[in-house]
């Protein structure tokens, strides 16, 4: 059993309510929230500092315009931040981030981490018509109370198995809760969440997260798992399978930019040493008689995958951003959840856990060895 | 003008592709650059080619443009030419941007011989992605009767569609039943042609009256669509509107054939502060945007690369949240270069605006002085 | 008649053990098959799982990364980070469907010539078998 | 209601714009307190992103000025200025985004008058034309 | 006995100012004897000689260039008294006095204004200059001073004294250089001009000096009355000067077109009318003004005689007349446009150390020396020996340093090793804000406590402290020992002016081990006290303004100065007089030398020349030809060249096969051509011939019993025509000298003009006149056609005269050697001017020689390429010798150097490499050739050494590749923010 706080408003009001408190009692020095933006149904995180500017926020608004992992990395790349910040993310981001800081892109240092557990976003791409994510919103919350998987939520979310967030301050309840039009229920699970909200008014209880529709929800998402395997059925694909499915790949390298595990200043795929000189293209061309130009196409998304495969979060950024519909994330998932297996390591779990690529044991994977 | 005459009876690209087989057999080049179907078929590639094996999946005028040719070319030359004499077969606005390209060293033409062709535009990638064979089908219709526009923005109001600076080009409209006409552009383009044993003197009035009068049209629609959108996007309120979507993935950027930086300004050290900056600044208006800084990267790509824009459109194409770039960043380029008379790629000859200046210019831009202004 | 097909491998040998292995396999006069290219690193943990993607693009039939013994590194730790990267790059592009088998990680010291000859008669074979590296005709790389 | 006070930047060489500046310090010449000068090398070597970073940021207006034509310390850098003013003018414009925002103007080092009457004849230009739309949105 | 190494210099012309820094730079102690009070007094009238109206060499070159490097002994005041000796060995004595206020100790607090009791007008009794309107100069009315010594008193920084010291000195000097300012025309001498007796006349010098603070605007030509006059006459003075003590200093012409076109500009609808007798802008592209005034629609009236006669309180009437025609203008304003007299020190200098005057009373200077005088040892620069343009007075400074060495000792002077630099790498930082309260007197007007305190909580801030000063020399060391102890490792500074007291700063900080790169300095007196009222909105933007130094230093990196190593060798390209002047002048200076010619012959147009020059010639041949130092290649040509500034690596090709030469500068020397006429029946008759070819023939005409009947002499054929805009300087005086001597010999002359250019021989032109030359004018291009009528010959103008002639002489200009200038151009990737000659910086732009560009500190402004002689731009024997040795002069002062540091110290540009995409946009825009593009790496590479950290490379990158050390790209976008933060 856990500690949680109850609301009698809404989910997604009673986030809104908590920052305001939060904001108005000078406890955080603003709020990283998505927002709505002006002039379109579009949402983007904000940094917020005034209680009134809330008053637009969406925190549990299920699109995600830009990985808040990267948001975060962003922010405290240089220094840690100088006052407490409260932010409502995604359990995926929040993982993204802490993978980040292992990487030193960031600092944890004063943050005020609210997550909830997550029924998925929406492909990007929804935005694109406007006022159709609002269209849809009544039937996402519905299916999330009903801890169903949301109709028309992206493939990487419904076959996403690490929606209860892993360490966030707070917790939204979410899934399963039949009342969440009208109350709220909050897990408080670090001390310092406590100290944050005290002096608020509201109820504190001790209630359980992973419940048992938490747990049968699971189920249905690592069905939904399965599927989409079965769907991108990579293990036959092959050199020729890689070449169908990246081949329409234009070299955006959006994907990379988006990523929140890509943080390299300037990608080595874009890198001075690895660009072909004249010579290069021209042995390639003796021996091939013909060559892709730009060439590396399926190098770079092998090279990128070998360089995230430990950290990816499965976000699923990546495949909104692409524009000739790369099913990219999809393809990571398969592979980084049997790389991750291997090493038995759970990306943005534990910020004082090492990355398995930099530590090793001695006795171990002896399989790979001839 | 004059050119040639060359059959092509099994269609346009039959003819230009048996043309340049020719060539290259004939040991005019050593490669074709052009675009390939992919082996899914479900886009094109730019293949650089040796011999003759893979031109039957070759397309000249593919009906997406998933990579930007010039693109392709800088890959090829940016540390200089080759030993091999190359062609390459683009759209004029590739050709455009690759002679810009040229200007900022991206790009090396010594041993390049540029082909252009006569083009009635592409279809918007995404869409064409969505259902390929639909659109192959429907772009077999664009290229048969040329009086359908593509659909989309940027090729609909194309009105540089038709001989670019190349060395030679394959002239598609008022070409006789069943033929082409190529037409060469510099006396590379004309010794290639002697070469092949060709005789170009015959008159080409038939195109170029049929390019001009095609010209003033599309140039008429062009000036109304770009006014028409200029009302639709003026002003803080509805430009950020539309730019507000924006996720920064910076898709526009790289896909655009002039932003040739290995790291763009608007990703660099530049821009990346400490929190104490942020928190002011969402001080300051009671919120910040995250990630920040997208009108100035939208603004500042603009003032980086605007006066090299060549309206070609794939920064749309790629744009996830289909914001109207090109449309935005056309109108915008549009009056930078007449500011300063130039036109992106019309001339490898005429210097970068931004690296020349006059002495005697732009007094209007100085705000003039008031002497009294105290009294 | 179709030639016989003669595997190209490419060989990332460690400075220290098995560049020296390879060595004295030579001077012993140990007959391997000459389908070896070697590539001397100063330590197989300089291997970066990228080199061997790009070998393997590049159309490398294999590729065959060799160093200490477990627990002889002359860097003292760094055939076990070359472990860890080989395992999550086969891992990869297991999954991808591809031929793992054309990459080899073994361990060869300097005192094993006989080893090494045997490493790369056996890879060999192995290799022949897989039969030649589609990359290598593949244009759309 | 208090009357609105445009924040603006000022955009000044390091040698004629500066010196006009210092000029206008010696002979003790008045100017109003919201126009915050912001020093470079060179006209030429301000950016277009940092006229547009301004806009964005809070200033309502920004004014640049450095050597006249032909006096450039450095040659040639006040003719780049002016193309490069030419530019971003012409991106405002287009997008009305308020051209009429950026000035332009050269002072030379010993004319502080000029530099004060053109810092007093932009604070009131900008107070006619009220604060820059631009850095009240949060969205940018 | 050793030779003495100081060098004492007298007057402050631009051309001593020059001189002084070329000996500096060369590591020679000088003694600067300034005439004036303070330290610019006599160089501020160059202002009124200039065309331009406000900005000149930056403001302070003088003043901070010396106070760098630290060799020079200004004085004040001062007056040579005595000079005995010889050259090597003068003894020289001088009287000095302090000025009343020590420029450079000066605080400018401006506290002995405020405690002054005596009121004058609008200001007190101690006040600060207006006219040097760039610096505070603080001066005391004597006249109403009561001594009451209330200034001295307050003073904080013992800067001012009542009681001045005044000192005779006595020192040991090797050479001296003379270098008077020019004397002025006073209102006496323009009394027939209606100077002083109306309104309505106006020196230029007046206007420019009304123009302060604002530029030319309606204000400075506003006549008392309120009155803005619609009608303009614009007189060339010296032209129509009766009492002919006023000279032409050739600025004059384009002074005047330069005030005509700035008139139309400011005021489109006026008349304005230029009354000259003949248009003499033949600087560099002078001649564009003359274009851009008619263009502009200013009128522009050539005459002979003129009058002017004030019209009561209307305007001043303006009568001229030409060959009988004439008429008269009405003008509300006459500006005039004054030259210069001889000068009055000529007398007692001439009686103190024995120089002598020309006729005209100006210095004389012997043959083919650039400003020896007749005392061996004893140089005279700038308008003392002549009237002169600017170029020619700033080429003769450094042309004494040519001169002038050979009688000089070692160098006696050596710069002071900087104070070592703490290596602050990997320290977090720890921002100090020190804040200078400039001896107490900005706490009056602003609150410093607050603004410290509030200054304290700022992110990045460790330390705060408010300071006396850090402008003399006990603050200076106070307040580096402070920032030593607060144990900060970047600084802030808030004081005042960094343009002036930059180097104090730097010095401070220096002295306290940081790096200067880690430092910012905010103008809190400029930006804030002097210019605002409201003590909160001051605060706030002295805040805002700190910030933003914060910001800077928090994002700063520390580097050292680059250096770079520099070839001691010089490659001189021709062999014709310039470049065997420059030769000559670097090789007999120590330093080896490669000249290279492509005929078999050195000595060029030789063969044009009067017997006393091809003496001297010859003589230098044999000189050069025998020193040592020199290697001559004959029939040799550049082939190839790589390298930069400082470290050419030239290929020249030579009949024994190519030669490689290793070079720091390399001298253009390449000579012009003599125009071949194209017309004028030139060729088709033997009585038709060129000034050159008279001038072969002219002993033999003189020898005969009589000169030709008959001769016409048509003047700019091959000048200032559609092909060759330019004048070329020479024929004027050619046909002058020419036809006097067959004036001599009873010839009819007849000389057929548009305009007498004959600059600096004004007594030719007199000469010829009263000898009884005929001259007649053309207008614009409608040249006289020469025509055959039977037997005779026939010169006959567009107006129909008709002039008989026995002999026709044309006088032909230079052109160019256009397709060997632009193979060198290419090679050397130096830029030819639009008429085909080397560019330079002397004309760098149009209306003026570019004073700035030639006084510029640095030498580098030229990428040690110097185009000299008749490669640079058409000029005579003597002027040729000039550039040459001028070249000679600036190449020999950084020869010596091993190691070089950059211009701006570690103030450079650079670029990261794995950003950086070749596209050389940022090598295009570098108005320094301190970049090129590495062909093997495909990046941008800077010289450090020719970068003057100007930025415009960094700001045409359209990445974050290129950047300055003090000026990287996150630092300004954080400064604006912080900026505009509050």
């Amino acid at each position: 059993m856990s500690k949680v706080f109850k609301l009698d408003e809404s989910v997604e009001k009673s986030v809104k309510k908590l920052l305001t408190f939060l904001l108005n009692k000078g406890r955080i020095r603003g709020a990283l929230v998505l927002q709505k933006t002006d002039g379109n149904s579009a949402v983007a995180y904000s940094l917020i500092t005034d209680a009134d500017a809330l008053a637009s926020a969406c925190p549990l608004c299920p699109l995600m315009p830009s990985n808040a992992a990267s948001v975060l990395s962003r922010l405290t790349l240089q220094e840690s931040l100088p006052e407490p910040l409260a932010v409502v993310l995604r359990p995926c981001e929040l993982r993204g981030f802490i993978e980040l800081v292992k990487h030193g892109q960031g600092s944890l240092d004063k943050f005020l981490f609210i997550s909830s557990v997550c029924g998925g976003v929406y492909p990007l791409k929804m935005v694109q018509v406007d006022g159709s994510v609002g269209e849809k919103l009544p039937q996402y919350w519905d299916a999330v109370k009903r801890a169903e998987i949301a109709p028309e939520i992206r493939p990487t979310c419904r076959a996403c198995e690490r929606f209860v967030p892993l360490g966030a301050d707070m917790t939204v309840a979410t899934m399963g809760e039949s009342g969440l039009e009208t109350k709220c229920t909050i897990f408080l699970n670090t001390d310092k969440a406590m100290g944050f909200i005290e002096g608020m008014e509201g109820k504190l209880a001790e209630e359980k997260l992973e419940t048992e529709a938490i747990q049968q929800h699971k189920q249905k998402r690592k069905a939904e798992k399965n599927k989409l395997y079965d769907e991108i059925g990579l293990e036959k694909y092959g050199l020729s399978g890689m070449i169908d499915m990246f081949g329409k790949c234009i070299g955006c390298h959006g994907c990379s930019q988006v990523c929140p595990i890509c943080y390299c200043e300037v990608c080595t795929f874009e890198s001075r040493d690895l660009e072909p000189k004249p010579a290069e293209f021209e042995r390639d061309l003796n021996k091939k008689r013909a060559i892709r130009v730009p060439p590396d196409t399926l190098f770079y998304h092998l090279g990128r995958l070998i360089h995230v495969a430990i950290s990816c979060v499965g976000c699923g950024s990546c495949t909104d951003v692409c524009p000739v519909d790369i099913p990219v994330s999809s393809i990571f998932l398969k592979v980084r959840e049997s790389v991750q297996e291997l090493f038995d390591y759970v990306p943005g779990m534990d910020p004082e856990e090492a990355v398995p690529i930099t530590k090793f044991e001695t006795e171990e994977l002896v399989e790979f060895e001839d | 003008m004059k050119g040639a005459v060359i059959q092509a009876k099994a269609g346009i690209a039959d003819g230009i592709l048996n043309f340049l087989k020719e060539a290259l057999d004939k040991g005019f080049f050593d490669a074709l650059l052009l675009p390939v179907r992919v082996p899914a078929g479900d886009s094109f590639s730019y293949i650089l080619m040796r011999d003759t094996s893979l031109l039957d999946g070759a397309f000249p005028l593919p009906p997406v443009m998933p990579v930007q040719g010039a693109r392709a070319l800088s890959s090829l030359t940016r540390y200089g030419k080759g030993t091999n004499r190359i062609a390459v077969l683009m759209r004029p606005c590739e050709i455009r941007a690759a002679i810009e390209l040229h200007k900022l060293d991206q790009v090396d033409l010594e041993n390049i011989f540029l082909l252009s062709v006569d083009c009635p535009g592409v279809l918007p990638l995404g869409d064409y992605i969505k259902d390929p064979r639909k659109g192959d089908a429907l772009y077999e219709k664009v290229l048969q009767e040329w009086i359908i526009r593509s659909p989309r923005w940027a090729c609909d109001i194309c009105d540089k569609f038709s001989m670019p600076h190349s060395d030679a080009h394959f002239g598609i409209l008022g070409a006789p039943e069943s033929s082409l006409f190529v037409i060469p552009g510099t006396t590379k383009g004309k010794d290639f042609l002697e070469s092949l044993d060709i005789e170009y003197h015959t008159s080409v009035k038939s195109w170029e009256t049929k390019v001009q009068e095609l010209t003033e049209e599309i140039s008429k629609k062009r000036e109304q669509t770009l006014q028409a959108l200029s009302r639709d996007t003026r002003g803080p309120e509805r430009l950020l509107g539309i730019f507000s979507k924006c996720i920064n993935c910076h898709n526009c950027m790289r896909v655009c054939p002039i932003c040739y930086c290995r790291q763009c300004y608007f990703d660099s050290d530049a821009l990346k502060l400490t929190p104490d900056n942020y928190l002011m600044r969402a001080q300051k208006k009671g919120a910040l945007r995250f990630m920040p800084d997208t009108l100035l990267f939208q603004l500042g790509r603009m003032s980086h690369m605007g006066l090299s824009c060549v309206s070609c459109g794939t920064c749309e194409d790629a744009c996830p949240m289909a914001i109207p770039v090109s449309r935005i960043f056309t109108l915008v380029a549009d009056s930078m270069q007449e500011v300063f008379d130039y036109v992106a790629g019309r001339n490898p000859q005429d210097p970068l605006p931004q690296i020349v200046y006059k002495e005697e210019e732009l007094k209007e831009v100085e705000k003039a002085y008031i002497e009294t202004y105290n009294k | 008649m179709e030639e016989e097909f003669k595997p190209k491998i490419v060989g990332f040998l460690c400075n220290w053990c098995s560049y020296a292995g390879a060595d004295l396999a030579g001077v012993s006069r140990l007959k391997y098959p000459s389908t070896i290219l070697p590539v001397r690193v100063m330590c197989s943990s300089r291997v970066d799982p990228l080199h061997i993607i790009t070998a393997l693009l590049k159309g490398a039939d294999g590729v065959l990364i060799a160093g200490c013994h477990p627990g002889d590194c002359h860097y003292q730790k760094g055939n076990y980070h070359t472990r860890r990267r080989f395992a999550l790059l086969k891992r990869v592009l297991e999954n991808l469907g591809f031929d793992a088998d054309r990459m080899r990680l073994s361990w060869v010291s300097a005192s094993e010539g006989r080893r090494f000859a045997k490493v790369v008669g056996e890879f060999t074979e192995k290799i022949k078998e897989l039969g030649p590296n589609p990359c290598r005709e593949e244009h759309f790389l | 209601m208090k009357e609105f006070e445009p924040k603006i930047v000022y955009f000044l060489c390091d040698w004629c714009g500066t010196g006009g500046c210092e000029t206008a310090s010696a002979h003790h010449l008045y100017y109003p307190e919201n126009v915050l000068i912001s020093r470079v090398h060179c006209t030429g070597s301000l950016s277009a992103v940092h006229i547009l970073r301004s806009l964005i940021e809070g200033a309502d207006g920004v004014v640049i000025s450095g050597c006249h034509p032909g006096d450039c310390h450095f040659e040639t850098g006040n003719y780049r200025a002016r193309r490069r003013v030419a530019v971003v003018k012409s991106i405002l414009e287009t997008l009305e985004l308020g051209p009429e925002r950026v000035w332009f103007r050269y002072v030379a080092h010993g004319e502080g008058r000029r530099f004060v009457d053109t810092a007093a004849e932009f604070n009131d230009h900008l107070k006619k034309l009220g604060p820059n739309p631009l850095k009240l949105r949060r969205d940018t | 006995m050793a030779k003495e190494s100081t060098v004492l210099i007298y007057g402050t012309n631009l051309g001593g100012y020059r001189a002084a820094y070329a000996f500096c730079k060369k590591g020679y102690k000088v003694i600067l004897l300034n005439r004036g009070r303070y330290v610019d007094e006599m160089k501020n009238q160059a202002l009124a000689q200039l065309p331009l109206d406000f900005c000149w060499i930056c403001g302070h070159m003088p003043q901070r260039l010396f106070k760098a490097i630290g060799c020079v002994t200004d004085c004040y005041n001062a007056e040579l008294l005595e000079v005995s000796g010889e050259a090597g060995h003068f003894k020289v004595k001088y009287r000095t006095k302090a000025q009343l206020v020590n420029n450079f100790a000066c605080a400018e607090c401006d506290q002995c204004i405020e405690v002054c009791p005596v009121r004058v007008g609008d200001r007190k009794a101690i006040f600060v200059h207006p006219e040097a309107a760039w610096e505070n100069i603080y001066l005391i009315d004597w006249e109403q001073c009561t001594r009451c010594g209330k200034c001295e008193e307050i003073c904080p920084t013992g800067a001012l004294k009542l009681e001045r010291s005044e000192e005779v000195q006595e020192m040991d000097v090797g050479v001296i250089i003379l270098a008077p300012e020019f004397d002025e025309p006073i209102e006496a001498d323009l009394e027939e001009f209606g100077l002083g007796k109306t309104p309505h006349v106006m020196k230029n010098s007046t206007i420019a000096r009304k123009s302060l603070l604002t530029n030319f605007v309606r204000d400075s030509v506003t006549l008392p009355s309120g009155k803005v006059p619609q009608s303009f006459g614009i007189v060339i003075t010296p032209h129509f000067n009766k009492s002919g003590i006023e000279y032409e200093n050739y600025n004059l012409s384009v002074s005047a077109a330069h005030r005509a076109v700035k008139l139309k500009e400011i005021l489109p609808e006026a008349q304005v009318t230029i009354f000259l007798r003949d248009y003499r802008g033949f600087g560099k592209k002078h001649y564009l003004w003359y274009k851009k005034a008619q263009d502009a629609g200013v009128q522009l009236v050539k005459t002979h005689k003129l009058k002017m006669t004030p019209q009561g309180e209307e305007n001043v009437a303006i009568e001229y007349e030409e060959n009988g025609r004439g008429g008269t203008q009405r003008v509300e304003l006459a500006i005039l446009i004054t030259g210069q007299k001889s000068p009055a020190l000529m007398e007692p200098l001439s009686r103190i150390c024995g120089v002598k005057a020309d006729d005209r009373g100006f210095c004389q200077i012997r043959p083919f020396s650039s400003c020896e005088t007749d005392v061996d040892g004893i140089f005279a620069v700038g308008e003392f020996s002549g009237p002169k343009g600017n170029p020619e007075t700033i080429w003769e400074g450094c042309a004494a340093l040519t001169e002038a060495l050979k009688y000089l000792g070692e160098p006696n002077f050596q710069r002071a090793a900087p104070p070592p630099l703490k290596d602050m790498a990997g320290e977090r930082p720890r921002v100090g804000v020190f804040i200078c309260s400039c001896f107490g007197t900005f706490n009056k007007r602003m609150d410093l406590e607050v603004l410290r305190e509030t200054t304290e909580g700022l992110p990045g801030v460790s330390h705060t402290e408010i300071i006396r000063a850090c402008c003399t020399p006990a603050t200076i060391k106070e307040t580096a020992e402070r920032i030593k102890k607060s144990g900060v490792n970047r600084v802030v500074l808030a004081v005042c002016t960094p343009l002036q007291k930059l180097l104090k700063y730097r010095k401070t900080v220096m002295m306290a081990g940081l790096n200067p790169l880690l430092t910012e300095y905010v103008r809190l007196r400029e930006d804030v006290i002097y210019v605002h009222k409201d003590r909160d909105k001051m605060l706030t933007k002295a805040l805002a303004l700190i910030r933003v130094g914060i910001e800077r230093v928090r994002r700063g990196a520390q580097a050292s100065p680059p250096t770079d190593a520099f070839t001691p060798h010089a490659l001189v390209i021709g062999g014709g007089l310039s470049g065997l002047v420059a030769a000559d002048g670097i090789a007999s200076n120590g330093f080896t030398v490669t000249l290279v010619e492509q005929k078999d012959t050195l000595g060029g147009h030789i063969e044009y020349l009067w017997p006393a020059q091809k003496d001297y010639v010859w003589s230098l041949i044999s000189k050069v030809e025998s020193n040592s130092n020199v290697i001559v290649y004959k029939n040799a040509v550049l082939k190839e060249t790589a390298g930069y500034a400082g470290n050419f690596k030239a290929t020249v090709s030579t009949p024994d096969g190519d030669v490689s030469v290793d070079t720091g500068v390399v001298i253009l020397a390449t000579g012009a051509r003599e125009y071949r006429p194209d017309g004028f029946l030139y060729g088709k008759d033997p009585r038709i011939i060129t000034q050159l070819e008279l001038k072969e023939r002219l002993p033999q005409l003189l020898k005969a019993e009589r000169g030709p009947r008959a001769v016409a002499m048509v003047q700019c054929v091959g000048s200032k025509d559609a092909r060759h805009p330019y004048c070329s300087r020479i024929c004027c005086d050619q046909a002058l000298e020419n036809a006097i001597k067959l004036r001599q010999k009873n010839s009819d002359v007849t000389i057929f003009y548009r305009d007498m250019t004959s600059y600096g021989q004004e007594n030719l032109y007199k000469k010829a006149g009263k000898l009884g030359v005929k001259f007649v004018r053309f207008e614009d291009h409608h040249y006289p056609e020469v025509r055959k009528s039977g037997k005779t010959l026939e010169v006959v103008t567009a107006n129909g005269n008709k002039q008989e002639a026995d002999l026709v002489v044309l006088s032909t200009g230079i052109v160019p050697d256009i397709a060997n200038n632009e193979d060198l151009s290419f090679l050397l990737g130096y830029p030819l001017d639009a008429d085909g000659f080397f560019d330079s910086d002397a004309n760098a732009y149009p209306y003026e020689e570019a004073i700035k560009r030639l006084t510029k500190p640095y030498e580098w402004a030229t990428n040690c390429i110097y185009p000299v002689g008749l490669a640079h731009s058409p000029r005579g024997f003597d002027a040729c010798i000039l550039t040459a040795r001028d070249a000679a002069g600036r190449a020999l002062t950084i020869l010596g150097k091993k190691r070089m540091p950059p211009p701006n110290a570690m103030y450079v540009a650079d670029v990261k490499e794995s950003l950086c995409m070749g596209c050389g946009v940022c090598v295009d825009v570098c108005a320094y050739s301190a970049r090129h593009i590495d062909p093997s790496k495909k990046v941008a590479v800077v010289h450090p050494f020719l970068c003057d950290s100007c930025g415009s490379c960094v700001a045409i990158c359209p990445n974050d590749a290129s950047y300055l050390t003090d000026f990287k790209s996150n630092q300004p976008i954080g400064a604006l923010d912080v900026l505009l933060g509050t």
